[in-house]
């Protein structure tokens, strides 16, 4: 009953602050607000991303052009966390030595299709929507530049094409194809992408994640267009490291790190 | 302001027992070997205390700083050996040799467990003695006396029975509690007024700010109370709870060692720290400094009292030193430079003088085992030497001419004369006669008891000569310094820096 | 080469964790050389920083090349204020991964590379933290450092520390949202991310309203404080340190006790200095006097709650909470030249020390003696005389003795407060240092007094002969119960820092100062 | 009646909203007895306050920030109907000067790209945090055999839980 | 930014929230948690944010809906509040 | 012209579909009613919805060189249908069959049993 | 009358209609109903991003987004249609007892 009344209290003192700040705000959707336009009579950050981006990287997708080259530092770091948060999950819940629980595990159902009306129906349903699925996932990864997309969401869609085998069959079947050793590796190698880009530029004498001097590796016309390819990379690299860990958190949340027969 | 002498002296004197502790922990298997490490140690300290001392006489300063603008306050850790710094450093090394003799006789003679812990922790203690009295700033001060109180824990706590929990409990909680309580605040508040200057070269610390008189007497309070070891009233129930320490313990540290610490603390307080102006400043009745006065002559005249009723012959003795103690802070605090010069020698009176009486009390603890002066009736018949130095060391403690204790008090006497304070002067004499009241009657009833004694019959004899030898040198050098006194009397000249 | 310090720094353990990752997982004997070597380059690039940022000036290092208008790219700056504690940083870490050498194999080999992999990112999290100069960067990195920091709780065996390891998500979630709701106020106001450029549209008096001014910023700095105060585990809200510190295993706590609340504490201190201004904070908002106050409230709770532990890692962890009250009371006291915040940035190299020492301490009796009580340590200075050795050099400067770090931080903090005027957080601090004097010889008592027989030892004339040879007796039999030398390096290594730290403090405190003459934004008032 | 909405309901109700919501998800974090209804309040309050960011970048009559993708020579794209009213009263901004010759897209047509890319993030962060979180839930749930948060204090007090 | 949509959704959004949080069995609160990830999402494109949308509706809504079967099917289903 | 009044009636056709998969979501007594009303309508009405704005696009389409890109917004949209056309049955017979298996009583009328069981037996 | 304000109020119809979906996820006696909303709102919201796209003009940016939302809308009730198939008695809404998961570990 305390945690209530101590509940209360909290929220009503963190409302009534956020109220008071709010009835500061600049009107929502003023496209003149100091977040938009900038205070005083310089231009502000956003105003300069959206007049130069395509100049600077050829990039039509301001967003992505942000995300992976202006604040790729940032964005470096959020494939950290998720790889991260996958290392974590296998650290908690894998509690080893207790070989007895491991024994304790019985055989799995039969697998066999003509067992039960679900894994038929579903089962042929999702063997002829995965393989779209995932041609889909690779297609939003390569398209991140010009429509909405890009390195997280293609490596999620990978993953939940991962999760959707895992679901029809059965987590075997899903580790069969995507054992442990492959998506851990697969994991480590998509930051060192990340990584190895920025490294690639401190050897040619500029600063961390500098993309612009990549021309004379990538062989193109312009540092935009090393900055546009650059960009695609790193993409490539954090959707390998999101896939995996996607479906790495999967496994080990439905099968509470023993990895036999989860949900 | 003398001109100082850069000489790396005071380093060797401080650095010699430090050197000693690891080489005790290292030999602690050869016992033999062990004691010669610790009487090299003292000779060589002695050694070195002496040769500064020629440089001292002819009116130089001798400074050498260790770390320099280390403490970030730009305030470096700084020896400077004055006067009243030679003077307690003469003592405190002397009287180490006597007693690390006697420290083996005794553990010896009682077969003690871990002597080598005891020992290295003894020449700790001692290191940290030298470094107080060569202390060139309140901080390196600040800094030795808090390494002196933890070094002399263990060592009060050397029988690891229950008393000595409880005794070590108190020592620890008053020093420790009364310095983090009132020595740091002080100390930073002086920092802070001085503006960064902490140093005793100069004319007196706060001399050129403006204090009011009720800042200055709290300060001088804080300071008082904060170097609690000098066993002031309100904070004085360490040093009897401290009794349970074995004997060569409670000889050098709390006659000669921990209680002086304090008590030069509180006269490098009052003579560097205040200028003469600030003290001088009323507030309503009393002046600044006379509030000192009144709380040492009341410790005095209650520690007297309380001493006349202890049956135990170490507590009375404590509490006699608790007395002596508050006698050196008054003639500190009355301002006048015959007084001060009084309350400096009386440090070398008393400790010369109050060791005795403590080995003493050893001895005879070795001898027979017995602690209480009433099982004392009669004793001098079967240990007359040790009786004897015990007569001459209470002697120099009361003050009485053929002692050096004479000299001291009559200088101190001099002083309150001279400033006209007939209130203290009335205190000084009953002190004087409070001493002779509890410290003579042992020694009457010793030599000769009224009815039979159970020291009749011839089982009794003296000490193992390890314990009586130092008794015996003691109580001559008392002697022997009342007809040489003007070395030291020479060394305390002009202690007040700023008049 | 030098001018990509701030970038090798974070990137060293980003890749050795990366390698292990890759190759650790299928040999263990690969983990232990690669965290060495990646640590090793970043404690060495972080002391050339630190050299450098005091011999030329601040390192300014834009990622991506972005410099032109400021706030584009994602700027990293190492300046006198975050040199000192990258490098001590740098030293922890280094010091931990000795101890964790013999902790972690033992129990069950196979999650050793994970734990390596998460120990590394957690150093890259609070590289990252301390050299960013980004808002926004901030609490990303916050999150890297604050999320491996829950998987090392949660990894032990023991059963409440998955609770508290829960109650430490939630706690550190909202925390760290509170601070991104914080930036986003402030976003909202001034358009601008990077540090530097949102105090320049704060202080910037434009014509209709000061920015500074409105009610938005102030609420951006109220939610902003109280997110890091959530991770710093001030006073209020500290209910989720002492048993996620407690229950996690030792190696885990090692690293985590001494840095996780000192960098949230540098976080404080630089959103304080570097994003509002110091006359902005103290003067115009004028909270100084409520939040010293709570202050004082913290230290003497933290000592208070100590004091009735019976456990050890408990009774430091409410220690910790206490020296989180220091801190945080002395970069508030608002005095005028400043000697609070020297005092508290100084405090926090100190404590993270002190910390170390007295964790690496409670780690070995853990794992030596099963000692989890403080009346298991009967008669530990005879078993373990050096790890003893290591305790009372920790205990002593937590109780502030001269000669170690303790004692002269408190020493700048009570002259800040003196100077500031705050005579309650003066009395605080000694009061809490006396609770800490009875507390740590407590323990030394007891350590000191085990192995004899408690009741009364006269000396009765005919004295049996035991005591002879059992004095000489129990000194050979001592070093065979000691730790192993991978745990008593580090223990020793950071006990000789604090007297080191407390030695030439003068030369820290000079450095620290550097921070407090040159800056611009410090306006006329407090110069 | 759209006029009315369109003064003084449209401006703030985002933020109004964002509000509530944070509310519902801090307090159900603190007064929610069972573990996975605190991390779905958890997951709540993240989500408030990515709304109230991604409601910071907005603009009226502006599209989507990603630019045409046959360049993006200087063409008004046609602003919606109802947007004019807000165009004569910030007539008065001036045209932001453009540091270099090429003219990009008028900004004020655009949606502010900022919030959205810091948003990707937070999304992320969300859902790393809320996986760890159900992660030592299922241990809690191994340890203890209850999700209920009284249930595991009561264990805990009963000291059956040792070390 | 479409006004209409907006003020509807936001309403849908709080409505799913509280009965999210209200419903007793975890397996309903975990598939309604699931719409209000995607009602958000909704919300995201209305207001202009595609990026972010798609991000919400892949990583928010649909993984973490199947996270919390996940964990609810190594749990328990019945919640007490 | 024409095709803009086309696509109207297209989306009006799925709305109306919509419209009734809801009402029947909130008469119908129990769940397999409900399932089954909801199933049908909902994605006979994305499909309706979806052709109508797919044809919506043909609006400005002049010829196969230079805008080819609508074809391709036209045939996304077309995938988009037969995805859901494929996947929205699936999912509801995989709710049918877990909620058959979880013992859900269906509404009878009074006076008539329930002999579901005996031509569809659970596992 | 030009399209984009018919595809505005085709979207507010889309939505209004969606109530009575939110109020059976209110009500739903059982879980399973609730989830039959569930899946209604999924594949509503997929068809009302397109007609945002619509609205915005930019239809070819939103069809990729939709596909992936019905991927995921899909997914979620295959998610629950699995856990129901494999905690098997216990009637739909609320089992009595402890699920038995055949994974054999002791929930």
């Amino acid at each position: 009953m305390l945690t209530k009344v101590f509940a209360t209290i909290a929220v009503v003192i963190t409302g009534g602050l956020l109220l008071y700040g709010v009835s500061d705000f600049p009107a929502f959707g003023d496209p003149h607000s100091p977040a938009n336009a900038g205070v005083g009579n310089e231009e502000s950050i956003s105003q300069y991303f959206i007049t130069q981006t395509y100049k600077d990287t050829k990039v039509p997708n301001i967003v992505t052009a942000v995300l992976a080259d202006y604040r790729g530092y940032d964005t470096m770091f959020e494939t950290v966390v998720i790889f991260a948060a996958g290392i974590a999950i296998f650290a908690i819940l894998r509690v080893t030595g207790n070989e007895a629980e491991k024994k304790s595990i019985k055989p799995p159902l039969d697998s066999s299709i003509n067992g039960d009306h679900q894994r038929i129906i579903v089962g042929t349903t999702c063997r002829i929507v995965i393989p779209v699925v995932q041609m889909f996932a690779l297609y939003v990864v390569a398209h991140g530049h010009h429509s909405p997309g890009g390195g997280f969401q293609g490596g999620v869609i990978l993953g939940a094409s991962f999760i959707l085998v895992a679901m029809s069959e059965d987590l075997n079947a899903a580790l069969r194809r995507f054992s442990e050793k492959t998506y851990l590796t697969l994991a480590c190698v998509g930051i060192l992408i990340y990584a190895g880009f920025g490294l690639m530029c401190q050897f040619l004498e500029r600063n961390f994640l500098d993309y612009g001097i990549l021309q004379k590796v990538l062989f193109t016309d312009g540092p935009e267009m090393a900055r546009s390819h650059s960009m695609l990379g790193v993409e490539v690299g954090v959707a390998f490291t999101v896939t995996a860990i996607m479906f790495a958190i999967y496994a080990n949340l439905s099968s509470r790190g023993v990895l036999k027969n989860g949900l | 302001m003398q001109e100082s002498v850069n000489s790396l002296l005071p380093v060797w004197a401080c650095l010699c027992s430090l050197i000693a502790v690891p080489l005790i922990v290292i030999f602690r298997k050869e016992i033999l070997l062990r004691e010669m490490i610790t009487f090299g140690a003292a000779f060589a300290k002695f050694g070195f205390v002496l040769a500064m001392v020629p440089i001292l006489l002819d009116g130089k300063v001798i400074t050498c700083s260790l770390i320099e603008g280390v403490s970030g306050l730009n305030v470096p850790i700084l020896f400077r050996v004055d006067g009243l710094g030679m003077v307690f450093a003469l003592v405190a090394s002397s009287l180490w040799i006597v007693t690390s003799l006697y420290g083996v006789g005794y553990m010896r003679g009682l077969k003690e467990h871990s002597q080598t812990r005891f020992f290295a922790f003894f020449a700790l203690s001692l290191c940290a003695t030298l470094g107080v009295a060569f202390a060139g700033n309140l901080l390196t001060l600040y800094l030795f006396y808090e390494m002196l109180s933890l070094a002399t824990w263990p060592l009060v706590t050397h029988h690891q029975d229950k008393e000595a929990r409880t005794g070590g409990r108190t020592y620890l909680s008053y020093l420790l509690g009364t310095s983090i309580a009132f020595a740091i605040p002080a100390l930073i508040f002086t920092f802070i007024k001085s503006g960064g200057d902490l140093s005793f070269a100069g004319p007196a610390i706060l001399a050129s700010t403006d204090m009011t008189a009720w800042s200055s007497v709290i300060l001088l309070m804080a300071f008082a109370f904060g170097f609690s070891k000098a066993g002031m009233m309100p904070f004085h129930s360490w040093l009897p709870g401290a009794m349970v320490a074995p004997t060569p313990v409670s000889a050098l540290l709390h006659a000669v060692a921990v209680v002086k610490v304090g008590v030069f603390c509180v006269i490098r307080v009052v003579t560097q720290v205040f200028d003469m102006t600030t003290l001088r400043q009323s507030l309503g009745a009393l002046n600044v400094n006379e509030v000192l006065c009144w709380f040492a002559s009341f410790t005095i005249i209650a520690s007297s009292l309380i001493a006349l009723t202890q049956d135990n012959l170490k507590r009375r003795l404590a509490f006699s030193t608790i007395g002596q103690l508050s006698y050196i802070i008054l003639g500190a605090a009355l301002l006048h430079d015959v007084a001060a010069q009084g309350a400096a020698l009386h440090i070398a009176a008393h400790a010369v003088g109050k060791i005795t009486l403590f080995m003493c009390a050893g001895a005879i603890f070795v001898a027979t085992g017995k602690k209480y002066l009433s099982q004392m009736v009669g004793i001098g018949r079967r240990m007359p030497i040790t009786m004897g130095a015990f007569f001459i060391g209470s002697m120099s403690v009361i003050g009485l001419p053929p002692t050096f204790g004479f000299v001291s008090k009559w200088h101190i006497f001099l002083g309150a004369l001279s400033t006209g304070q007939f209130v203290f002067v009335i205190v000084l004499i009953a002190s004087s006669i409070l001493n002779i009241a509890y410290l003579l009657p042992p020694v009457w009833k010793a030599f000769f008891p009224s009815g039979p004694t159970e020291f009749d019959d011839e089982g009794i004899k003296e000490a193992p000569w390890t314990c009586v030898a130092p008794l015996v040198i003691t109580s001559t050098l008392c002697i022997v310094l009342f007809f040489f006194p003007n070395e030291l009397i020479s060394l305390t000249k002009n202690l007040f820096a700023s008049k | 080469m030098i001018d990509q310090i701030p970038a090798i720094i974070v990137l060293a353990p980003l890749f050795g964790a990366m390698i292990i990752g890759l190759f650790g997982i299928r040999d263990h004997r690969v983990c232990l050389p690669v965290v060495f070597i990646s640590l090793l380059v970043s404690l060495g690039a972080s002391v050339a920083a630190a050299q450098q940022v005091f011999n030329v000036g601040t390192i300014n290092y834009f990622v991506g090349g972005w410099e032109k208008p400021l706030g584009i790219g994602i700027h990293l700056k190492i300046d006198a204020l975050n040199s000192l504690v990258l490098v001590v940083i740098g030293v922890v870490v280094m010091l931990v991964s000795f101890f964790s050498i013999r902790r972690v194999g033992e129990r069950d080999t196979e999650k050793t590379p994970y734990f390596y992999i998460l120990y590394l990112l957690l150093c890259v999290g609070l590289f990252g933290i301390t050299i960013t100069s980004d808002a926004f960067n901030l609490f990303v990195l916050i999150e890297v450092s604050s999320l491996t920091s829950y998987a090392l709780i949660a990894m032990g065996s023991n059963k409440r520390g998955t609770v508290a390891a829960f109650n430490y998500v939630i706690m550190g979630t909202v925390g760290a949202s509170f601070y991104l709701l914080g930036v986003g106020y402030l976003y909202l106001k001034t358009g601008s991310l990077n540090m530097d450029g949102i105090h320049a549209i704060l202080m910037l008096e434009t014509n209709d309203a000061n920015v500074g001014a409105s009610k938005a910023t102030t609420v951006a700095f109220i939610f902003i404080l109280v997110g890091i105060w959530i991770k710093m585990a001030f006073f209020p809200l500290y209910g989720w340190l002492p048993n996620a510190y407690t229950y996690c295993p030792s190696t885990s706590s090692c690293i985590l006790a001494p840095l996780m609340t000192k960098v949230s504490v540098y976080v404080m201190i630089r959103v304080m200095i570097t994003v509002f201004g110091l006359d902005w904070v103290f003067v115009e908002l004028g909270w100084s006097q409520l939040v010293v106050w709570l202050a004082v409230i913290a230290i003497l709770a933290g000592s208070m709650l100590a004091l009735a532990q019976r456990e050890i890692k408990k009774m430091l962890c409410y220690l910790i909470v206490a020296e989180v009250g220091y801190m945080v009371g002395g970069a508030w006291l608002a005095d005028p030249d400043h000697w609070g915040m020297t005092g508290a940035l100084y405090h926090i190299l100190a404590d993270a020390m002190m910390t170390l020492c007295l964790f690496l301490f409670a780690g070995i009796v853990a794992k030596r003696l099963g000692a989890f009580e403080i009346s298991d340590l009967q008669g530990l200075f005879k078993k373990m005389p050096i790890t003893s050795i290591g305790l009372v050099i920790g205990a002593l400067a937590m109780i502030g003795v001269p000669p170690t770090c303790g004692f002269f931080s408190k020493f700048y903090l009570i002259r800040g407060a003196i100077e500031g005027g705050h005579w309650e957080f003066v009395a605080a601090l000694l009061i809490s240092s006396l609770v800490n004097a009875v507390l740590f010889f407590r323990i030394f008592e007891i350590a000191y007094f085990g192995n004899k027989p408690a009741e009364g030892h006269d000396h009765s004339h005919d004295h049996s002969d035991d005591s002879i040879e059992e004095g000489k007796g129990s000194d050979s039999t001592v070093l065979g119960r000691e730790a192993s030398w991978s745990s008593l390096f580090p223990l020793l290594a950071s006990a000789a820092i604090i007297i080191l730290l407390g030695v030439f403090n003068g030369e820290v405190v000079a450095l620290i100062r550097v921070t407090f003459e040159n800056s611009n934004h410090l306006s006329g008032l407090f110069r | 009646m759209s006029e009315f909405i369109q003064t003084n309901v449209q401006p703030y109700f985002n933020f109004w909203i964002y509000v509530v919501l944070m509310m519902i998800g801090l307090w159900a974090l603190i007064a929610k007895n069972n573990l996975i209804k605190k991390l779905i309040g958890m997951s709540i309050f993240q989500t408030a306050i990515i709304l109230f960011y991604v409601s910071l970048g907005v603009k009226d009559g502006s599209t989507i920030p990603i630019l045409d993708h046959h360049g993006p020579e200087h063409h008004e794209t046609a602003d919606a109907g109802h947007d004019d009213v807000h165009e004569k009263e910030h007539g008065k901004k001036a045209e932001p000067h453009h540091a270099d010759d090429h003219v990009g897209p008028n900004p004020d047509t655009i949606a502010n790209p900022l919030p959205h890319v810091l948003m990707l993030t937070a999304i992320v962060v969300g859902v790393s945090t809320l996986g760890v979180a159900l992660a030592i839930g299922q241990m809690i749930f191994k340890e203890f055999g209850t999700l209920e948060e009284n249930e595991i204090l009561e264990q805990i007090k009963a000291g059956n839980v040792d070390d | 930014m479409i006004f209409a949509f907006d003020i509807i959704i936001l309403i849908f959004l709080v409505v799913a929230a509280i009965i999210s949080l209200s419903v007793k069995d975890l397996l309903s609160s975990a598939m309604i948690f699931g719409i209000y990830g995607f009602l958000i999402c909704l919300l995201w494109a209305e207001m202009g944010a595609v990026d972010v949308a798609f991000t919400e509706a892949a990583v928010g809504a649909g993984v973490s809906a199947v996270f919390f079967i996940a964990t609810i099917y190594n749990t328990r289903r019945r919640s007490s509040d | 012209m024409i095709i803009t009044i086309i696509s109207m009636a297209l989306v009006v056709g799925g709305l109306v579909f919509f419209l009734g998969a809801s009402t029947g979501l909130i008469r119908f007594p129990d769940f397999y009613t409900r399932m089954h009303a909801a199933g049908k309508g909902d994605t006979l009405s994305s499909l309706l919805v979806l052709l109508g704005f797919a044809v919506y696009q043909l609006k400005d389409f002049q010829s196969f060189s230079e805008n080819w890109l609508v074809l391709l917004v036209i045939v996304k949209l077309l995938g988009i249908s037969a995805f859901i056309l494929l996947t929205s049955p699936t999912s509801t017979h995989a709710l049918m069959d877990a909620g058959w298996e979880d013992e859900v009583e269906p509404e009878i009328q009074k006076g008539r049993e329930n002999h579901l069981n005996d031509d569809y037996p659970k596992f | 009358m030009n399209f984009e304000f018919f595809a505005t109020c085709a979207g507010v119809a889309l939505l209004l209609m969606m109530l009575p979906a939110m109020w059976r996820l209110a009500v739903g006696p059982t879980a399973l109903d609730r989830i039959v909303s569930v899946n209604i709102i999924g594949t509503k919201t997929a068809v009302l991003l397109v007609v945002i796209g619509v609205i915005y003009q930019r239809v070819e940016m939103f069809v990729d987004f939709a596909l992936a939302y019905s991927l995921l809308n899909f997914m979620g009730s295959l998610a629950a249609a699995r856990y129901l198939h494999k905690t098997k008695p216990g009637h739909g809404n609320m089992p009595a007892e402890e699920p038995v998961n055949e994974s054999g570990l002791k929930p």
